[in-house]
């Protein structure tokens, strides 16, 4: 999504300067963009929980979901993910405040707790294929690693972007609206935390 | 199309005039009543040919109490379309042949009148809420079981269909008690035997993926999903042979995979099922079928079950017969393979694909009036109504008459299983045994 | 190029004899050079204009066009007889599902981008769309995933499950070779081109329209293609899971679709249909807008209802999702989703039903003149309309549980894809042909091309209708006299028209690559800036247009701008009396003196077409090594990094010749 | 006056003596040394040819410089390249006779290093003016450098984490560990970006302190081994224990007792007076009698417990029948619980093994009166 716009059509001289966006909503056009983005990823979230709402029952003879749950360590790790909001929070408004140190310094942060988040994730995985649940152990098994490694590959993506912004602010190669660029990535890491809150509570809280 | 061409004028005078292109718009009016005197032509086609011919599949000739339903459903639906597309087409027509170019003034620049706009939302409407509640009544009269008379199990796999009769808690199958023979489950394939005027409910599903069963001239088709079970309605009072196909894509030889219903009155259906519960006689010793049943047995019975079969090679003793049972699962993937104890009593084999009777007996059967019908069907296939040759061709090498993913070697992911019946290698006697004894099988 | 240096008082149109001018470079990247081609293959392949992506892929739809129909012919060749020996059955049940497969995703739905890209940007008066790299992404990424696909052909065999691929047919044991997996894969790239594609395009409506175009004054064509964006911005998704868990099963042997672990092959099908509903009008929906661009121009009316034609074209894009299991009323749903679904599949009548009475409305009272793209329009409301009334027959669920995986339903949607959606875009095609090449295709021709494929068409698929009804189904090698009844209208006689009736159809379509050919022989004329007497502000350009599109942003003050800036109504009261006061050449020759100096456009780039490549690359990865996976993500971060950090329109010094204000727009065809 | 080419021999010669020392006195081998050794010969020959001809390049106090040549081109700036492909090669050689992850590790460090090396060239010759080149590097140079460093980094960060946690003795200090790494980066951060005198390199220190730290941590859990972690048993591992009892299992524990999507499934229902039930889609009643089921089919059941205690249900399939496990046994279910079930009947009825066991029968252990029949046929 890091495209930069083409400036929108009122086609005048003033246009030429890249910051002064104009459109005809007044949105700029990657905003826009990346809320269309937003929009469709939530119906990708939506199959993949369908078919894990679908298949959770189904394991026969093997492990179900309510075995396997270590609840107070998944809690703890959601928590962490929820605080990497705030903290990007805390980097967009820095970047409105054109404060690039700070900006680096959150999205360090943000990167960091996603990161730990991520690290978090490997070790639950790694415990349950350890007490037994592989990946095609069971519907229920394929269901679960699918939906959370989906979302564990958006935090991933996210975190690598999050670094790379960081460079990128660092070495001053951010094209267009540097604080722009910030909420934008913001955008995205909130969604995949608020997609998190909706698999935890699915996944992991309601009971099967 | 040669007529009009003539009237065609160079495309375009290339001057810089904006409106360049009048000189195209002179056209032949005639041709404008093509195109609804094309669809005219096609909807008259499509009436025409509904009673036009006597294909066995025929979806609008119903013969049974619920195709009969969705007929008089499906009828006025098509009419009111029908009529719907005369008028619209008509209009068409009017506004093509009054408003052509010829050289009146720029028309008004109307953008549209709310009233003609809402009209013509609200006709619709109403004709579609017209046609919704019928079909929502007949939707749930066809879903309709209660009154259920008679279950029978319908299985789907590549390329077949394999019924089982259940022996209900009251002893019965179907409704009907066996005259002589206890009762037991019936296995059979590619034709379904059902009683007259009896409401029979198939219970289907699938070994393998998912299959359709239709018989369009008695009920609409229903999918028959591995893993689930599904149910559909059959049934018909005039005794028959209805003839189906599978219509839902399963691989290779989907288009080899076809299934009749048989419709046999009361009396006759009874006679089936007691012939089809006959405990099994071997053949006379010394005779072509009974080599034939060896060689069934050592080159078949691996996969095709005939109920009763024993096999009393390399032993003396009479008492320590041991049952032949198949085992299909270990060779076949789907896990099955037709049951032949009665084969003779079809006049179908390979998934109802090729005929067991010539062309003229198969005419005498599937030609036959209700009210003989079920004799016909039940004198089975005779020595002088095979169709040799096609039998003969099949058990030479299958694979090349019907396509099955019949090479082992192929199929790594099966577990060497194959789909469908392998080649055999058998030898030409072999081959004359096996028919001499299969044609016992009734 | 990047910036245009417009000499304010020369005319445009007048192609000014000056070559550009020749400039030695002060210094060069070399290697790091940006794309900077304005003729040559470079400037093809990297370039981010809308309208070479836009000709680009029309060129490469029209070329699955011929492979798809190719394979439909032999298909009919198969059938033509009883018991036909052409195609062994596996290679017909390949053919069939790469016919479908790339007839919907790489030919009707390419085709509708192309007409998208071109045409959206200049409707609103833009000069690009909102992300021209994304754009070229996007149509790269077609073209790899669309040759990606076919490559399974020669590489073990095609996907043999039909295009809606039921599972478990689909699993490995069912089908061994990689076809499936190439299907799904492709699918898989294609689906991302047409995601960001979508994304794209709806920002540029959205965001970059011409000042004073209200959304109400947006062309119909444009607002169609919205329509379908956002259909396909949440319909991508959906299959996109489906095609995982598809991959997930056959290469990394997860259980979501095996039944010996419990799992319930339906999911499948609702996943599939979910996205496949909205797929219909994905594909039909921009032929609407096409056809509802073209009967207002032949008619010299504004198109009837307009606020209502949006709407509907709205409704019908919300009410498709509440439909899809329409294509399941055989499938063992209980009574009452049967019912509910068969009720909202009537809904969506109405809507259709409103644009087609919409279509005649506009031209009762107009002033009727019937060039080719108008006798392809009207063929649409002719076509369209009988394959709508006949799925009105099987909306009715009962009556479906005949029909369906019949030929009755082939007969159906080819009315309704050929019908509907072909002879719209081929409408399209012979209408703004001569704003995107600058020639007009010949009429006389277009008029046999046009005939033809109706006749073709109507002998193919209208005796499909009888097949259906009398029972043949479809996906079937081989039909047999068995089954065929007796008489001499039989389904074998039926099956023989419909063949016949193929190879009609396929010489009508031929005609129009004649046609190309013909009208672009040396010494054809140039067309007119305005050959139509059109409508629409795509008009008020040049044709083709120059690569900035306009020299001034139009500004719009009503829904048909460039008719309105042509005619001026003296009437008085209800009395009207339309005066022509400009022509095109004086509109477009005013735009050009009042234009802008220094337009920006963004330049072009590598890192698209790097970005798509990279994509099959990974997918070839999955089937055959994962290292392949492996180089092809690496290639994909580095494109993506590199686009990233790349500024859209490169600093001046990066070209050569810079651009020193000494260059002329020059027509890339012509 | 050392050239690029001679830096980059001199490199290898150097890395390729220390290589052929440590593997002379860790390794016994006299072909590895004998190669070695020529390796270092060849290298160190090389270079002196190279330090000798000045790399061939031709300096501008020579009399027969021309404007053409190398040695008016600009001087090329310093590059660690050249020594990092010496070290490169040298690695891969003592990768090739000692272990193959060592050699990939040369290999990847050697691709890196011709790669970087290739890009600094070209762009040195783009201009004369090094901060313009510095520029162009950078364009092609960050596209590849970050996103590795990125990833690096992140897994650096994953791998070392989980491993960390994984070998923390006990689920629960795991989530003390957790929370405390977690509050620790926030609370850091939020002193990092309160405190304005904290700078750059203050930070990149201290990044590489917590980045040592828990590389050093992620080593020694990898050594120290995992936790050890119970796996817990199936009820297909009861089965075979012939534990199916009415009692509770471990593999019972938490047992799921809800199914989706029971549409189109045969359900054995345990009903309130103890005797089992089913019901078949199409079917208004529940049946007592024999239930009919296909054979060799993946059946799809649902166990509905309609009782006030749990249980569960077993049967009994062919003995010794290859790939078809002798039992298969539900979980135990609760009061009005659901369990999902998946039966292949592989042999018929019928087969003398099967009446020898007295048929199929569905059965709820505890419950004497529940007792269902399945034919196959």
């Amino acid at each position: 999504m890091a495209d930069t716009a083409v400036a929108p059509a009122t086609g005048h001289d003033a246009h030429d300067d890249h910051g002064a966006h104009h459109s005809s909503t007044g949105l700029s056009n990657n905003k826009l963009a990346m809320w269309m983005f937003l929009g469709s990823e939530c119906l990708l979230f939506g199959g993949l929980i369908s078919t894990y709402m679908l298949y959770r029952g189904r394991h026969s003879e093997n492990l179900g979901p309510d075995q396997v749950w270590d609840i107070p360590f998944t809690s703890a790790s959601s928590f962490v993910l929820l605080m990497s909001s705030l903290t990007m929070v805390l980097a967009v408004s820095s970047a409105h405040r054109k404060d690039d140190r700070n900006t680096k310094v959150w999205l360090m942060v943000t990167a960091l707790l996603g990161a730990l988040f991520v690290a978090g994730q490997v070790y639950e995985f790694t415990t349950f294929y350890r007490e037994g649940l592989g990946f095609t152990t069971s519907l229920f098994s394929s269901s679960f690693y699918t939906l959370t490694g989906f979302h564990g590959v958006h935090v991933t993506v996210g975190i690598i972007m999050l670094t790379s912004l960081v460079g990128m602010i660092g070495k001053n190669r951010v094209p267009g609206d540097k604080a722009e660029t910030v909420e934008l990535f913001g955008l995205y890491w909130h969604f995949v935390d608020v997609v998190w809150i909706l698999i935890f509570t699915l996944v992991y809280l309601i009971p099967a | 199309m040669n007529g009009h061409t003539n009237h065609d004028r160079t495309i375009w005078v290339g001057s810089h005039d904006a409106h360049t292109l009048d000189a195209v718009s002179a056209v032949n009016p005639r041709r404008r009543r093509r195109i609804p005197g094309i669809a005219a032509a096609v909807g008259a086609a499509i009436a025409l040919s509904a009673c036009a011919t006597d294909a066995p599949q025929d979806t609008w000739q119903p013969a049974g109490e619920n195709a009969q339903k969705i007929h008089d459903l499906q009828w006025p639906v098509f009419l009111t379309a029908g009529i719907v597309g005369v008028l619209v087409f008509g209009l068409l027509a009017v506004t093509v042949l009054r408003f052509r170019d010829k050289g009146q003034s720029m028309p008004e620049q109307t953008h549209g009148k709310p009233v003609i706009e809402y009209l013509f939302i609200a006709i619709p409407a109403v004709i579609l809420a017209a046609i919704a509640i019928p079909t929502v009544g007949v939707v749930m009269a066809l879903a309709d079981t209660d009154d259920t008379e008679c279950v029978i199990n319908v299985t789907g796999q590549q390329w077949w269909w394999e019924y089982d009769y259940e022996v209900e808690d009251d002893g019965t199958i179907c409704g009907f008690a066996p005259t002589a023979a206890e009762a037991a489950p019936i296995v059979t394939s590619g034709q379904l035997v059902i009683p007259a005027d009896t409401k029979v409910l198939l219970r289907g599903t699938s070994r393998d993926v998912i299959h359709s069963y239709w018989i369009p001239r008695l009920n609409g088709k229903r999918d028959m999903v591995p893993g689930r079970v599904h149910y559909l309605r059959l049934s018909s009072e005039t005794p028959g042979i209805y003839a189906g196909q599978c219509t839902e894509f399963c691989g290779l030889s989907h288009a080899n995979m076809r299934m009749e219903t048989i419709v046999l009155e009361p009396d006759h259906f009874q006679q089936w099922l007691d012939n089809e519960l006959e405990p099994y006689t071997s053949p006379e010793e010394g005779t072509l079928a009974a080599a034939g049943e060896s060689t069934f047995i050592t080159q078949c019975s691996r996969c095709h079950q005939v109920n009763g079969l024993v096999d009393d090679r390399g032993t003396d003793d009479p008492d320590d017969d041991t049952l032949v049972v198949s085992y299909p699962d270990q060779f076949v993937y789907s896990g099955a393979a037709p049951n032949l104890t009665n084969l003779m009593g079809r006049n179908t084999f390979a998934g109802a694909t090729f005929d067991l009777l010539t062309d003229e007996c198969r005419a005498d059967v599937w030609e036959a009036d209700p009210e003989v019908f079920g004799e016909r069907y039940l004198a089975g296939v005779t020595e002088d109504c095979l169709n040799e040759i096609e039998l003969r061709e099949w058990l030479r090498n299958s694979p090349a008459k019907k396509p099955m993913y019949a090479d082992a070697e192929m199929l790594t992911e099966t577990d060497g299983k194959t789909r469908g019946m392998p080649y055999l290698a058998l030898s030409e006697d072999q081959i004359d045994e096996l028919i001499a004894y299969l044609l016992e099988r009734k | 190029m990047a910036i245009i240096e417009r000499p304010t008082d020369t005319p445009a149109v007048v192609s000014p004899d000056a070559a550009p001018a020749v400039a030695t470079p002060a210094t060069s990247y070399g290697v790091f050079r940006r794309p900077v081609e304005t003729t040559g293959w470079k400037s093809w392949l990297f370039t981010i204009d809308h309208k070479k992506l836009g000709i680009m892929y029309g060129v490469v739809a029209m070329a699955f066009f011929v492979i798809g129909g190719i394979e439909a012919l032999l298909i009919r060749l198969q059938l033509a007889g009883p018991d036909g020996t052409v195609l062994s059955a596996d290679a017909y049940n390949q053919m069939f599902t790469m016919h479908a497969t790339t007839m919907v995703f790489l030919f009707v739905m390419p085709m509708a981008a192309a007409f998208a890209n071109y045409m959206v940007p200049l409707q609103i008066g833009a000069r690009d769309v909102a992300f021209p790299r994304i754009n070229a992404f996007g149509f790269w990424t077609f073209l790899f995933g669309g040759l990606f696909l076919n490559t399974s052909w020669i590489l073990g065999g095609a996907a043999d499950g039909g295009w809606f691929m039921y599972a478990p047919n689909s699993s490995v044991a069912f089908s061994p070779t990689n076809g499936v997996d190439f299907w799904a894969l492709g699918l898989q790239i294609t689906g991302i081109a047409s995601l960001t594609g979508a994304i794209n395009l709806i920002v540029t409506v959205i965001n970059m329209r011409a000042p004073g175009m209200s959304l109400m004054k947006v062309p119909i064509f444009t607002w169609m293609i919205m329509v379908v964006q956002f259909l396909l911005l949440f319909a991508i998704p959906v299959i996109t899971v489906a095609l995982f868990l598809l991959m997930f099963q056959r290469s990394f042997d997860a259980t979501f679709f095996s039944v010996e672990a419990g799992a319930d092959p339906l999911l499948w099908q609702h996943l599939f249909w979910i996205f496949g509903h909205p797929e219909v009008y994905i594909i039909v929906l921009p032929a609407f807008g096409i056809v509802s661009e073209v009967l207002p121009v032949f008619s010299k009316k504004p198109l009837f209802g307009y606020p209502l034609v949006v709407f509907s074209g709205a409704a019908i894009g919300f009410v498709g999702w509440g439909v899809w299991a329409h294509h399941m009323f055989a499938s063992g749903l209980g009574p009452i989703s049967v019912a509910v679904f068969s009720v909202a599949t009537m809904a969506i009548a109405i809507p259709t039903g409103v644009k087609i009475i919409n279509w005649v409305m506009t031209m009762w009272g107009g002033k009727l003149k019937f060039t080719v793209p108008m006798l392809y329009a009207v063929g649409v409301i002719v076509q369209f309309t009988i394959g709508g009334l006949s799925g009105v027959t099987h909306s009715v669920a009962p009556s479906d549980t005949q029909q369906t995986d019949t030929y009755y339903i082939v007969a159906h949607f080819h009315y309704v894809i050929f019908g509907g959606a072909v002879l719209g875009l081929f409408s399209g095609l012979y209408y703004w042909w001569p704003k995107m090449f600058g020639k007009m295709l010949n009429e006389r021709m277009g008029r046999w091309n046009f005939w033809l494929t109706i006749i073709g068409m109507n002998l193919t698929f209208g005796p499909m209708h009888v097949l259906g009804l009398q029972g043949q189904p479809r996906r079937m090698y081989v039909w047999t006299e068995n089954r065929a009844g007796d008489g001499f209208f039989n389904i074998g006689f039926w099956n023989l028209i419909a063949s016949i009736g193929a190879f009609v159809l396929a010489l009508g379509v031929l005609l129009f690559f004649v046609n190309i050919y013909v009208s672009h022989r040396k010494g054809t004329q140039k067309a007119p800036l305005d050959p139509w007497d059109a409508r629409s502000l795509e008009w008020i350009t040049t044709s083709p247009p120059k690569e900035h599109n306009f020299d001034r942003t139009p500004t719009v003050g009503h829904l048909d701008e460039f008719f309105h800036r042509k005619y001026e109504d003296r009437g008085e009261g209800d009395h009207h009396d339309y005066h022509q006061v400009a022509t095109a050449e004086e509109i477009i020759a005013e735009e050009e003196a009042k234009g802008d100096s220094h337009i920006h456009l963004p330049s072009p780039s590598y890192w698209p077409i790097l970005l798509s490549l990279a994509l099959p690359i990974m997918a070839y990865g999955v089937i055959y090594n994962i290292w392949l996976i492996v180089g092809g993500a690496a290639l994909a971060l580095l494109s993506m990094y590199g686009w990233g950090m790349e500024p859209h329109t490169a600093p001046d010094d990066d070209y050569d010749p810079p651009a020193a204000g000494t260059e002329l727009e020059v027509a890339a065809h012509g | 006056m050392f050239t690029t080419g001679a830096k980059l021999l001199l490199g290898a010669t150097v890395a390729s003596l220390a290589g052929t020392v440590a593997y002379g006195v860790l390794a016994e081998g006299t072909m590895g040394t004998i190669g070695l050794v020529s390796a270092t010969v060849a290298l160190a020959t090389l270079a002196g040819i190279v330090i000798f001809t000045r790399d061939a390049n031709v300096f501008a106090d020579e009399p027969d410089t021309f404007d053409g040549a190398a040695a008016n081109a600009a001087r090329p700036g310093a590059s660690m390249w050249p020594f990092a492909l010496g070290l490169a090669v040298t690695t891969m050689t003592l990768g090739l006779v000692t272990y193959p992850a060592i050699f990939i590790l040369g290999a990847i460090l050697f691709v890196a290093g011709i790669a970087e090396w290739i890009l600094q060239a070209w762009s040195e010759r783009a201009s004369a003016d090094a901060s313009h080149n510095a520029e162009v590097r950078s364009r092609l140079a960050y596209t590849a450098e970050m996103p590795v460093a990125a990833a690096i980094g992140l897994g650096i960060v994953i791998y070392s984490f989980s491993r960390v946690m994984l070998g923390v003795p006990s689920k629960t200090s795991t989530i003390v560990a957790f929370s405390i790494v977690a509050t620790i980066v926030l609370i850091v951060g939020a002193i990092v970006g309160a405190n304005r005198s904290i700078t750059a390199p203050k930070i990149t220190a201290l990044f590489a302190v917590a980045g040592v730290a828990l590389i050093g941590g992620g080593a020694v859990s990898g050594l120290n081994g995992e936790r050890h972690m119970h796996e817990y048993e199936t009820t297909a591992y009861f089965a075979e224990k012939d534990e199916c009892g009415a009692e509770k299992t471990y593999a019972d524990k938490h047992a799921s007792q809800t199914v989706a999507g029971k549409a189109g499934s045969v359900e054995v229902i345990l009903n309130p007076d103890g005797r089992l039930v089913h019901r078949k889609p199409g079917d208004e009643v529940d049946r007592v009698g024999a239930m009919q089921l296909p054979r060799s089919n993946p059946n799809n059941l649902l166990f509905r417990n309609e009782t006030n205690e749990d249980r569960r249900l077993v049967i009994d399939l062919a003995p010794d029948y290859e790939g078809s496990p002798p039992r298969i046994c539900s979980m135990l279910v609760e009061p009005g619980g659901v369990q999902w079930l998946t039966v292949n009947f592989a042999v018929p009825s019928f087969a003398p093994e099967i009446t020898e066991i007295g048929g199929y029968r569905f059965q709820v252990p505890g419950v004497d009166s529940a007792d269902l029949e399945v034919v196959v046929p």
